[in-house]
C-alpha cells in the first residue's frame, strides 16, 4: 500500500513551481512537441487491422447470414440477388464498426478497408448496397503526404512521407475449419425438408420415391454454415468435422 | 418544425450584399457550438485537441450557442436531451450548420431499438452525418470539410461507390431463416442457485449468519466463491439489513436490482451489499426479496442504513414503478418519460431485429419527440429558494462545464447550498437492450457505456460471463487483457485529467494529456483496430493475437510518456495557481466516503485501502508487482494526486506485462473450452466468431463480477436462466453512477467555483452512469 | 464440449400415404380429422408442425397453409385420431392407490405436482409441463425447472380448460438436458404415446406422461363465454370444481353453482367421441374420483411412476391409503357411452 | 492658386511633423500636387499621426486583426498544435480573424427577450469610448495626439471607467449567468484597482512627472529595473483588469459560460471580442512606457520619429505576448482567491511599491 501525499506549497516551493510552469511555456514555445497531423492535407497511416468500410466478395460468401445475426446494430441485412441467393447489405447510419461480421466470415468474403473519414449528405445514402461493396469506393481526399505515428523510448515522433496511402489492405483468409452438416438421429426426420430449402449452396437434396423420402447432404458442397442445424424444426442436424 | 430547411442557410449566405465575404468569411469562421451529447464527444475532443486540431480549419470551439454557428451533434440524443438540442439550435444566429456524427444520432447505431433515443434530423436540420461509432477525428474533420463545401455551393457526399453486378446464374429459391435469438419459454429465474466451492470462510459466514438472523431470513446460499444469497420476506428486508449493518458491519449498498418475473407474477428485489471491513471486502452478500407484480408496488426503502443505494432505488423507481417508501427521490425524473411508462419491466416490447433488407421500412423506431421546449424542475424549487434568499442557476445539459447532465445548482452568495443532479440526458437504455441481444452482441453494447475506458467495460461484462461458465482463459490472452486494462484505466485517468484542467480553466493541461492520450489509443488502434471501441475481449480470451511490433511499441510508451508527463506534471499538477483551487476543497471524510458510496480511487483518497486488483485478483494482477495507492486527504487534491499515483502504478505493471509477454512464447489466445468444435480458432477468431459464440449459454444463477474499473468498481450482474442465448437480466452498476452522490455531498457549503474543482475531480462521466 | 456422434449423410424418410393423392396433408388431416368432428384438439400436430403453423385459435385450423406447408406428413404420422382407436376402461396397472402430498397444497391431494416434483428431485426429468393461467383465466402453459416455481398459485388446481400442452412440449424436448414430465388430459396423452411412437426424440426426452381422469373439458372461449353469463367473474375467482355432478366456481365473494349437465351444450366434439376417462396410455393417471376428500387417486401404470411413487414413499413425502376402483366404473362406462357417437373414417 | 506651404504653415501643422529621413527625400521629390503633398503633410503631422496611425486607429485595428492570431498561433505552439492553419496555409492561416470578423459582421445579432434592449444593444458600442479614449494620450516615440502633464492620470481615470460599461452590459443581458459575471467583474475591479493605482503613482513620484513622453525621456535605466515590485503590480493588475488567466474570474468559459457576454451574438459580440485586446493594448501601451521606457532604444537608421514608433509597438507587443501567454500557462483562481490577492497580496505589494519609489526619488535615481 502506498499513502499519497499532497503537496504543502511553501512561498519558497511556490515560486519555483511557478517558475516551472513558466519555463515548460517558454519551452514549449521555442521547442513545442507537436503532435498535430494536419488532416485535410495529410494523412495519419492507420494500422492493416483498422476496422473502416466494408468490402464485400460475393464469390467467397456461403450466404451463411450469420454476419446479419452477429450485427449488434442490425446495421447488416441480408438482400437477394439476381441468382436468389442472399447477400449482405450495411447501413452506415448503424454501423458501429465492431466488425463481428468479419470475424464470423468463415469464407473471408467481408474484409476491412481503411476508409472512414466519409461525410453522408442525406442518411438515405449510408445504406450501401451489396453491388456497392464490391469494388473500391472512392472517396474525397486531399492528402498528398502520409504520417505515421512512432513510438521509440524518448517520445513519439510523426513520420512524414510523401506518399499517398492506398486505404486497401490484403487480408489473410480465415482458418478453415471443414464442417459438415449431419443427421445424428434420422429417425425422428419429419422430412419437411426445411433443411434443403435452407441450404444456399444447395448441399442437401431430396428425393420422394412413393412413400419414402430419400435425403441426401453432398459433403463436398456443404460449407458448413450451420443454417439447416439451426432452422431443423427436431434439432436432429448437427455441424461435425468433416 | 418550422423553417427546418436544410438549404436555408446556405440562401441566407448566398442573399444580400457582398456575398463573396459572407461566404468565405462563414466558411473559415464556423465555430462548433460542441453539443456533447454522448460518447463521440471523446473522439471531437480528440480532433480538437493537439493530434489533429480542428482549430486549423478556423473552427473554434466555442461553449456558448449564441456566439456559434455550428453544431457538432455528439452521437446520441434521448427524448430528454431532445429538447436541448432544439433549444440550442433555436438560440444560435443564422446562418448555422448542424453535423451529426456517430451512428447514435442517425439510425440509432447500436441503440437503434432504445426506447429512449431520438434521431437528430428529425429536430433539426442536419447538413453532413458522419458514420463511426465513435467517429474517427479524421472523420469530424472531413464533415467541417464538407460543410465548408457546401458553403462554397459543392453539397456533396464524399464517398462514391461503384456498381458492380452481382452474380446473376439461376439458383434456386430459398427460405429465410428465423431468428438466431432463442428464448426460453416461462424461465426459471433465480437469484440463489446453489454452487459448490471450495470456501470454507463463506461456509463459516454462512452458520454465522443463520445463527444472527434467527427467523428474519427464509435461506441463505452460497452462489459462488464471495458470494452469498439471502432471501427474505418483504417485511423482514429491513430487519435483515439492520442486522447485517450492525453485527456484520456491512457498510455499503454496491447495487439495487429488480427482475421482473412476468410469467410467476413477482419481481425479485436484491441489494448487493458489501464492507470495507477488511477480511468481508470481496465478499457480497445479496439479500433479496419477492413482491408482488403490482402497478406500483411498494417496497420499505434501505436508503436509511446504506445511503449508498439512493440513486440505485430511484432509477430502479423509474424503469420498474417500485416505490421505495422512505426514499425521498421517489419522483421519475430518470427518462423524461411518459409517467406511466415502466421500460425495463418485461411486458415492454422494444423492435425485432430485421434480417432481410426490405424497401421502405424505417430503421428504428420512431420515437415521439417532445413537443414543447419546457424542461422541468422539481415543483416549488424555486418559489422555496426565492423564500429563502437563495440563487437558483440551472448548469447543463448544454453548458461548458456541466457534461451531459443538468445540475440544479443552489446558492446563498458565492457558497453553494444544495447541487440536485438531473442526470438521464445520456440514458440510452443498456440493461433493457441487454436483455433483447445475443451474449455476445452486448460485448460492443457495454463497452459504449464509457468510451474513455472501454476495455474495462468489455472486460468487466466479459469475467461474469466466463465465471459463470468457469473457464480459465489461457496464460498468454491474460497478459494481453491486463495489459490493455492498464491502458485503459490510463486513458480514463488522462481524460478525467483533461476535463478536470479544462474545469480549472487551464486549456493546456487538456492538451498535453490529450496528447498522451493520442499515443495510448495508437497502441490500441494497432492492437484492435478501433481507437476507442476495441470490443477486443471476448470470453475465453481475446480475439487475436498481438503482434511484436505492437508490444515494443508499447513498451517504449511506458518510458516516452515520462518526457510529456514531467510537462504536464510542471503546468498542471504541481501548479501552484491549481494546488491552491484543488487543496482543502470537497473533503469527504472516511466515513462520509463509506455512506455516500463513492468507488475506487476516490474511496481511496479518503483513506480505504480497497481495490479489487487486490482483494479479489483477476486476470495477471496478483502475479505482478504494484502497490496499492490511499491517501487521507479526502479532498479534490488528494483525489486527484492519488489517481495519479495511481498511473503510475499502472505504468509499473504495463512494463511488467509487456516484459512477460515478450518473453512467452505464442500460443492460444482463446480458451479452447468455450470455442468447443472451433478449437483452430483459438489463436484467432477471424471467421467463427459467431459459430462458436452465437449459442453461448449461461448456467442458471445469477454472475456478478466486480472489477477495478478506470473510475472505480465496476459491477456487472447477469442473470441468466440457462436456456437461452440472451441474459434475462443484466444489471451494470458503473462507478460514475455511484460517485454521483459523492459530488454533491461534497459541493456543499464550498464556494462557487468549487462545483467545477470537484465535479472535475470525480472524473465523472455522463454515458457511464447513465448507461 | 464432448464429442458429438457423428450422424448420416443419407438417411430416409417414410411418410405415410394420402388418403385424398394430390391434396396436401394438412388438408388431408383437415378432411378427416378436423371437418368430421373427431379432432381433440390435443394439438399434436401443431407440436410436430416444422414451420408452427397450425393454431388453435378457433378450432384448429392452418391458416395460410397454401404458402407455408411443406407437406411433409408430420401431423397426420402423428394425430391420434387419424386412425383412430378408442380406448377405454380402467387399463393395466401396477398399483392402485389413493394419495396426499403433504409438502404441496392443491386441488385434492395435489399428487400431480407432487409425482413430477419428486420425478425432478430424482433427477429423472429437468422440467415438468404445467398449465398455469392468467388474470382472465386463459391457459399458459409452464416450464416448471424448479419446485420453487410451484410458489405461483395459479399453477395448481384443474381449469376445465383445453391446455398447449403439446406445443409446449416441443419446446421443451429442445431445451431439456434430462427429460420432461408432461400432465394432461388422456387426449394429450395419446398424442404424446403417438409422438413417442413416431419420433425416438420423443421416447427419449419425454420420460414421464401424467395423465388426469377426464370426462369432458371445454374450450376457453366457450367456457369464459358461459360462466360469464351465470354471473362468474373471472378477477375474483379462485377455483373452479366438479363435485357430486356439479360444477363449482368459488369467488372472493361467494360461489357460483350448476349442474355439470348444463354444460354438455357448450361440449367440445372432440370430447364428444372420447371414450378414455382415465388416461390409459399414460404412465401414472391422477383424479379425485375414488378416494376420500383430501386424497387423489393414483392408478400407477408404468415402471417410471412406480419408481416416482416409490421415490415418494421412500422420502415420506405423502401419505397413501386405499383406492376404490369401484367408484370409477360409472364415469368408464358413461364415457364409454360415447362410443356410438364415433362414425366411421371416410 | 494657394501656396500649399502657405496653407501648412496657417495651419500650424508645419513644425510638428514627423521626420522619416529614409523617405524625405521621396516626400521632397513628389510633384508639386498640392493636394497630396497636403495630404501627406497631414498624415504626418504628429498629433493626426498618433490618432490616426500609431499608436492610433490604424495599428490598433491591424493589431485587431493579427493580435488574436499570434495569440492562438503561440498558445496553439505551446499546447503541442498549431493552431489556425489551413485558411492560407502557406501563410499559417494569418487572416483567421479575418474571416472570424466578416462572419461575425454578417450574422444575426439576437436580442433575446428578456434583455433590455436599448442598452443591450447600446453597450458594446459604448464600451469603445473608455477602450479607445486613452489611446489619445498613450505617446509611440515622442508621437502624441495630445500633449499633457496630466496624460497618465487622465489615461488612469479613463481605464477605471471600463468595468462599469461591462456591468452594464451584464445587467442589460438579464441571464443568470451574466449576473453572476457581472458581480463578479465588480468584486474584482474593486480588488485591482487600488493597487493598480498605487502602482501607477508609485511611478509617477518616482519620474516626478505624469508626462508620458516625460517619462519616457527620464528612463535612462528602465522602470522595471528601477522597481520591479511596481512593475511585477502593474503587470498582475492588468492581468485582472483584462481578465486573463488566472484571473478570468469573471468569464470563467467552463463556470459561467463567458458570464457577462454569454448572450450577445453577431457583431455585438464581435466588438465585445475584440474589446478586451484594446484594453490589453492600452494597458500594455501604459506599461511601456512607465516601466520599459517607452520608445527609447537604438535609433534605427533612416527611420527618424519612426524609430520610436517601432520600439514602442515592439515592447507593446512584448508586454501583449506576454500577458496572453498567461492564459497556457495557469488555470484559473477562485473568486475568493482572487479577491484575497488583489486586497492582499497585491495591496501590500503596491505599498512596498509606492515606498520603493519614494526611497528612489529620495535619493535621487533620476
Amino acid at each position: 500500500m502506498k499513502k499519497v501525499t499532497v503537496p504543502e506549497q511553501s512561498l519558497g516551493e511556490k515560486v519555483v513551481k511557478h517558475a516551472a510552469a513558466i519555463r515548460v511555456a517558454m519551452k514549449e514555445s521555442v521547442y513545442p512537441l507537436t503532435a498535430t497531423v494536419f488532416y485535410p492535407r495529410e494523412r495519419k497511416k492507420m494500422p492493416d487491422n483498422f476496422r473502416g468500410y466494408l468490402m464485400f466478395d460475393p464469390d467467397k460468401c456461403i450466404s451463411c447470414w450469420e454476419c446479419a445475426f452477429v450485427c449488434p446494430a442490425n446495421a447488416i441485412q441480408m438482400k437477394e440477388a439476381p441468382n436468389k441467393r442472399y447477400y449482405p447489405t450495411v447501413d452506415y447510419g448503424k454501423c458501429i464498426f465492431c466488425h463481428f461480421c468479419v470475424d464470423s466470415c468463415s469464407g473471408g468474403a467481408l474484409k476491412t478497408t481503411k476508409i472512414h473519414d466519409v461525410a453522408y449528405k442525406d442518411m438515405g445514402e449510408m445504406l450501401t448496397l451489396t453491388e456497392e461493396m464490391i469494388e473500391e469506393p472512392e472517396i474525397i481526399r486531399e492528402d498528398k503526404k502520409l504520417v505515421e505515428y512512432e513510438i521509440d523510448e524518448q517520445d513519439l515522433h510523426l513520420k512524414r512521407t510523401r506518399e499517398v496511402d492506398t486505404l486497401f489492405v490484403e487480408v489473410t483468409p480465415p482458418v478453415e475449419i471443414p464442417m459438415v452438416s449431419q443427421c445424428i438421429e434420422p429417425g425422428s426426420c419429419l422430412g419437411c425438408r426445411i433443411c434443403e430449402e435452407m441450404c444456399e449452396s444447395g448441399a442437401i437434396s431430396s428425393i420422394i420415391e412413393r412413400q419414402v423420402i430419400k435425403m441426401a447432404i453432398d459433403r463436398d458442397k456443404c460449407t458448413g454454415c450451420g443454417l439447416c442445424v439451426k432452422e431443423c424444426s427436431m434439432q436432429i442436424l448437427r455441424l461435425v468435422r468433416k | 418544425m418550422e423553417g427546418d430547411d436544410k438549404d436555408r442557410n446556405i440562401r441566407i449566405l448566398h442573399s444580400g450584399v457582398l456575398t463573396p465575404l459572407r461566404r468565405w468569411g462563414t466558411k473559415w469562421s464556423l465555430w462548433p457550438c460542441h453539443f456533447v451529447t454522448s460518447c463521440c464527444g471523446v473522439e471531437l475532443a480528440h480532433a480538437f485537441a493537439c493530434g489533429f486540431d480542428g482549430e486549423r480549419l478556423g473552427t473554434l470551439n466555442m461553449g456558448i450557442s449564441r456566439q456559434a454557428n455550428f453544431i457538432i451533434v455528439e452521437g446520441t440524443i434521448t427524448r430528454k436531451m431532445a429538447r436541448a438540442l432544439r433549444i440550442v439550435w433555436e438560440q444560435m444566429p443564422d446562418p448555422k450548420f448542424v453535423n451529426v456524427i456517430g451512428a447514435c444520432g442517425q439510425r440509432g447505431g447500436i441503440f437503434w431499438n432504445s426506447y429512449n433515443i431520438t434521431r437528430p434530423s428529425e429536430i433539426v436540420p442536419v447538413d453532413f452525418f458522419i458514420p463511426g461509432c465513435p467517429i474517427t477525428p479524421e472523420g469530424l474533420l472531413r464533415g467541417v470539410r464538407a460543410v465548408q463545401e457546401k458553403i462554397e455551393g459543392r453539397d456533396r457526399t464524399t464517398i462514391k461507390f461503384k456498381t458492380a453486378a452481382l452474380p446473376s446464374e439461376e439458383g434456386k429459391e430459398n427460405r429465410i431463416p428465423t431468428t438466431a435469438k432463442i428464448f426460453a419459454p416461462t424461465p426459471a429465474i433465480r437469484v440463489d442457485v446453489p454452487k459448490e466451492v471450495d470456501w470454507d470462510f463463506g461456509r463459516e459466514m454462512v452458520k454465522n449468519l443463520k445463527a444472527q438472523l434467527g427467523d428474519v431470513y427464509k435461506s441463505i446460499t452460497i452462489t459462488d466463491k464471495n458470494r452469498i444469497a439471502i432471501k427474505t420476506t418483504p417485511e423482514n428486508l429491513v430487519k435483515v439489513a439492520r442486522k447485517l449493518s450492525d453485527t456484520m458491519g456491512i457498510d455499503h449498498a454496491k447495487n439495487v436490482n429488480v427482475i421482473d418475473v412476468p410469467h410467476e407474477r413477482k419481481f425479485i428485489v436484491e441489494y448487493m451489499v458489501s464492507s470495507y471491513r477488511e477480511e468481508l471486502m470481496p465478499v457480497i452478500i445479496t439479500i433479496f426479496t419477492e413482491i408482488g407484480r403490482e402497478a406500483e408496488p411498494v417496497l420499505s426503502s434501505l436508503t436509511a442504513l446504506w445511503e449508498s443505494g439512493d440513486y440505485s432505488e430511484r432509477e430502479m423507481h423509474d424503469f420498474f414503478g417500485i416505490r421505495f417508501e422512505g426514499n425521498e427521490g421517489m419522483n421519475r425524473k430518470f427518462l423524461l418519460a411518459p409517467e406511466t411508462e415502466t421500460p425495463l419491466r418485461k411486458d415492454f416490447k422494444l423492435e425485432e431485429e430485421r434480417y432481410v433488407l426490405e424497401d421502405g421500412t424505417p430503421f428504428a423506431p420512431a420515437i415521439e419527440l417532445p413537443s414543447d421546449l419546457k424542461m422541468p424542475l422539481s415543483e416549488g424549487l424555486l418559489e422555496e429558494a426565492e423564500k429563502s434568499d437563495d440563487f437558483v442557476v440551472l448548469i447543463g445539459p448544454h453548458h461548458t462545464g456541466s457534461g451531459h447532465l443538468r445540475w440544479i445548482m443552489r446558492m446563498k452568495g458565492d457558497v453553494i447550498v444544495d447541487v440536485i443532479p438531473d442526470p438521464g440526458y445520456v440514458h440510452r437504455s443498456m440493461e433493457k437492450l441487454a436483455e433483447n441481444r445475443l451474449y455476445i452482441q452486448n460485448i460492443p453494447l457495454f463497452e459504449r457505456a464509457n468510451i474513455s475506458d472501454p476495455i474495462n467495460m468489455n472486460l468487466g461484462y466479459v469475467r461474469a460471463i466466463e465465471k459463470a461458465l468457469g473457464i480459465e482463459v489461457p496464460e498468454r490472452a491474460k497478459y494481453i487483457r491486463t495489459m490493455m486494462a492498464e491502458l485503459s484505466r490510463m486513458g480514463a485517468f488522462f481524460y478525467d485529467s483533461g476535463i478536470f484542467s479544462l474545469f480549472t480553466g487551464h486549456s493546456t493541461g487538456f492538451m498535453y494529456v490529450w496528447a498522451i492520450r493520442e499515443m495510448i489509443l495508437e497502441a490500441i488502434v494497432r492492437m484492435t483496430g478501433s481507437r476507442c471501441t476495441p470490443s477486443f475481449i471476448i470470453p475465453g480470451g481475446i480475439r487475436r493475437d498481438i503482434s511484436d511490433d505492437v508490444l515494443n511499441m508499447t513498451s517504449n510508451f511506458t518510458s516516452a510518456v515520462n518526457k510529456r508527463l514531467q510537462k504536464f506534471e510542471d503546468i498542471f499538477i504541481y501548479n501552484p495557481v491549481f494546488v491552491a483551487r484543488a487543496k482543502g476543497v470537497g473533503v469527504l471524510t472516511r466515513e462520509e466516503a463509506i455512506r455516500y458510496g463513492i468507488v475506487g480511487p476516490f474511496l481511496r483518497a479518503s483513506g480505504v485501502d480497497y481495490d479489487i486488483r487486490k482483494v479479489e485478483p483477476y486476470e495477471v494482477y496478483d502475479k505482478l508487482d504494484w502497490e496499492v495507492t490511499t491517501g487521507d486527504a479526502g479532498d479534490c487534491l488528494g483525489r486527484y494526486m492519488g489517481r495519479y499515483e495511481e498511473i503510475k502504478q499502472s505504468l509499473r505493471i504495463l512494463k511488467q506485462a509487456v516484459d512477460a509477454l515478450k518473453e512467452m512464447p505464442r500460443g492460444d489466445v482463446i480458451s479452447e473450452e468455450v470455442l468447443g468444435e472451433y478449437k483452430e480458432a483459438s489463436k484467432d477468431i477471424k471467421g467463427h466468431l459467431f459459430h462458436a459464440y452465437g449459442n453461448l449459454v449461461l448456467p442458471r444463477g445469477e454472475w456478478t463480477s466486480v472489477i477495478e474499473a478506470g473510475r472505480g468498481t465496476l459491477l456487472y450482474s447477469i442473470l441468466s436462466d440457462g436456456e437461452s442465448n440472451v441474459p434475462y437480466r443484466v444489471r451494470v452498476v458503473t462507478p460514475c453512477w455511484m460517485n454521483l452522490r459523492g459530488i454533491i455531498e461534497a459541493s456543499k457549503g464550498e464556494r462557487v467555483a468549487d462545483f467545477w474543482t470537484i465535479y472535475g475531480s470525480f472524473g465523472y462521466f455522463p454515458p457511464e452512469a447513465d448507461r | 464440449m464432448a464429442a458429438i456422434a457423428i450422424g448420416e449423410s443419407e438417411w430416409e424418410v417414410a411418410i405415410p400415404e394420402k388418403p385424398l393423392k394430390d391434396k396436401l396433408y394438412f388438408e388431408n388431416l383437415k378432411a378427416k380429422v378436423i371437418d368430421t368432428n373427431l379432432c381433440s384438439r390435443c394439438l399434436t400436430c401443431a407440436c410436430i408442425c416444422p414451420v408452427d403453423g397450425i393454431t388453435a385459435v378457433d378450432g384448429v385450423d392452418f391458416p395460410d397453409y397454401e404458402a407455408k406447408c411443406t407437406d411433409c406428413g408430420a401431423c397426420v404420422r402423428v394425430c391420434p385420431r387419424f386412425v383412430y382407436e378408442p380406448k377405454s376402461g380402467l387399463g393395466s396397472y401396477i398399483e392402485f392407490i389413493a394419495g396426499r402430498s403433504k409438502r404441496f397444497a392443491g386441488q385434492d391431494g395435489a399428487m400431480v405436482t407432487e409425482l413430477l416434483v419428486s420425478a425432478m428431485e430424482m433427477g429423472m426429468i429437468d422440467r415438468g409441463l404445467f398449465a398455469g393461467r392468467d388474470e382472465k383465466w386463459a391457459i399458459e402453459m409452464f416450464h416448471v425447472r424448479d419446485p420453487q416455481q410451484l410458489a405461483i398459485t395459479t399453477l395448481g388446481g384443474t381449469k376445465y380448460t383445453f391446455a398447449d400442452v403439446l406445443p409446449a412440449l416441443k419446446k421443451a424436448v429442445r431445451f431439456t438436458k434430462r427429460g420432461v414430465g408432461v400432465v394432461g388430459t388422456p387426449c394429450i396423452v395419446s398424442g404424446v404415446r403417438k409422438l413417442q411412437q413416431e419420433f425416438p426424440i420423443f421416447r427419449e426426452k419425454v420420460k414421464l406422461v401424467v395423465g388426469l381422469f377426464c370426462t369432458e373439458n371445454f374450450h376457453y372461449e366457450d367456457i369464459s363465454r358461459y360462466l360469464k353469463e351465470k354471473g362468474v367473474d373471472f378477477d375474483k375467482l379462485i377455483k373452479t370444481d366438479i363435485t357430486k355432478g356439479k360444477f363449482i366456481a368459488t369467488m372472493t365473494d361467494g360461489e357460483v353453482k350448476f349442474k355439470v349437465k348444463e354444460l354438455e351444450e357448450i361440449l367440445p366434439s372432440g370430447c364428444n367421441v372420447c371414450t378414455d376417462f382415465t388416461a390409459v396410455e399414460s404412465d401414472a393417471s391422477v383424479g379425485s374420483v375414488g378416494s376420500a376428500p383430501g386424497f387423489s387417486t393414483v392408478a400407477v401404470r408404468e415402471e417410471p411412476a412406480k419408481k416416482v411413487i416409490e421415490y415418494i414413499k421412500e422420502k415420506g413425502y405423502a401419505d397413501f391409503g386405499e383406492a376404490d376402483t369401484s367408484q370409477l366404473n360409472f364415469l368408464i362406462g358413461h364415457k364409454k357411452e360415447r362410443e356410438k357417437n364415433i362414425t366411421k373414417p371416410i | 492658386m494657394i501656396d500649399i506651404n502657405t496653407v501648412i504653415t496657417g495651419l500650424g501643422i508645419e513644425g510638428n511633423q514627423v521626420s522619416v529621413p529614409l523617405i524625405q527625400q521621396m516626400l521632397d521629390l513628389l510633384p508639386e500636387i498640392p493636394m497630396i503633398k497636403l495630404l501627406i503633410s497631414f498624415i504626418l503631422w504628429k498629433p493626426f499621426f498618433a490618432a490616426l496611425i500609431c499608436p492610433g486607429f490604424a495599428t490598433l485595428g491591424i493589431l485587431l486583426l493579427f493580435f488574436p492570431w499570434i495569440e492562438r498561433k503561440l498558445c496553439g505552439r505551446i499546447q503541442w498544435r498549431v493552431g489556425p492553419h489551413e485558411i492560407v496555409w502557406w501563410l499559417g492561416g494569418i487572416i483567421q480573424l479575418l474571416a472570424d470578423s466578416l462572419r461575425f459582421l454578417f450574422q444575426e445579432v439576437i436580442v433575446h427577450k428578456d434583455a433590455h434592449r436599448p442598452y443591450f444593444l447600446q453597450f458594446p458600442f459604448l464600451t469603445f469610448i473608455p477602450a479607445l479614449l486613452p489611446l489619445l494620450f498613450i505617446p509611440a516615440g515622442n508621437i502624441v495626439a495630445i500633449e499633457t502633464p496630466y496624460a497618465i492620470q487622465i489615461i488612469l481615470a479613463v481605464i477605471c471607467l471600463f468595468p462599469l460599461f461591462i456591468l452594464g452590459l451584464g445587467w442589460a443581458s438579464n441571464s443568470r449567468f451574466a449576473f453572476i459575471g457581472t458581480v463578479r467583474e465588480a468584486f474584482m475591479y474593486f480588488a485591482y484597482e487600488v493597487p493598480f493605482i498605487i502602482a501607477v503613482l508609485g511611478m509617477i513620484i518616482l519620474y516626478g512627472t505624469s508626462d508620458p513622453v516625460g517619462i519616457a525621456n527620464k528612463q535612462s535605466i528602465w522602470g522595471i529595473i528601477l522597481n520591479p515590485v511596481a512593475a511585477l503590480t502593474f503587470f498582475i493588475a492588468a492581468a485582472m483588469a483584462t481578465s486573463r488567466m488566472p484571473f478570468e474570474i469573471a468569464e470563467a468559459d467552463q463556470e459561467l459560460a463567458a458570464g457577462p457576454h454569454v448572450e450577445y451574438s453577431g457583431i455585438a459580440f464581435g466588438l465585445i471580442y475584440v474589446l478586451c485586446y484594446e484594453k490589453a493594448y492600452v494597458l500594455a501601451g501604459l506599461m511601456t512606457i512607465l516601466f520599459l521606457g517607452g520608445g527609447s532604444g537604438p535609433e534605427i537608421a533612416g527611420l527618424g520619429d519612426l524609430s520610436g514608433v517601432i520600439w514602442f509597438l515592439l515592447k507593446t507587443l512584448i508586454v501583449l505576448t506576454t500577458l496572453f501567454v498567461l492564459r497556457t500557462i495557469y488555470p484559473r483562481y477562485r473568486l475568493d482567491q482572487g479577491l484575497s490577492i488583489g486586497w492582499g497580496a497585491m495591496l501590500s505589494l503596491s505599498l512596498i511599491a509606492l515606498a520603493l519609489s519614494i526611497a528612489l526619488a529620495q535619493v535621487g535615481v533620476i
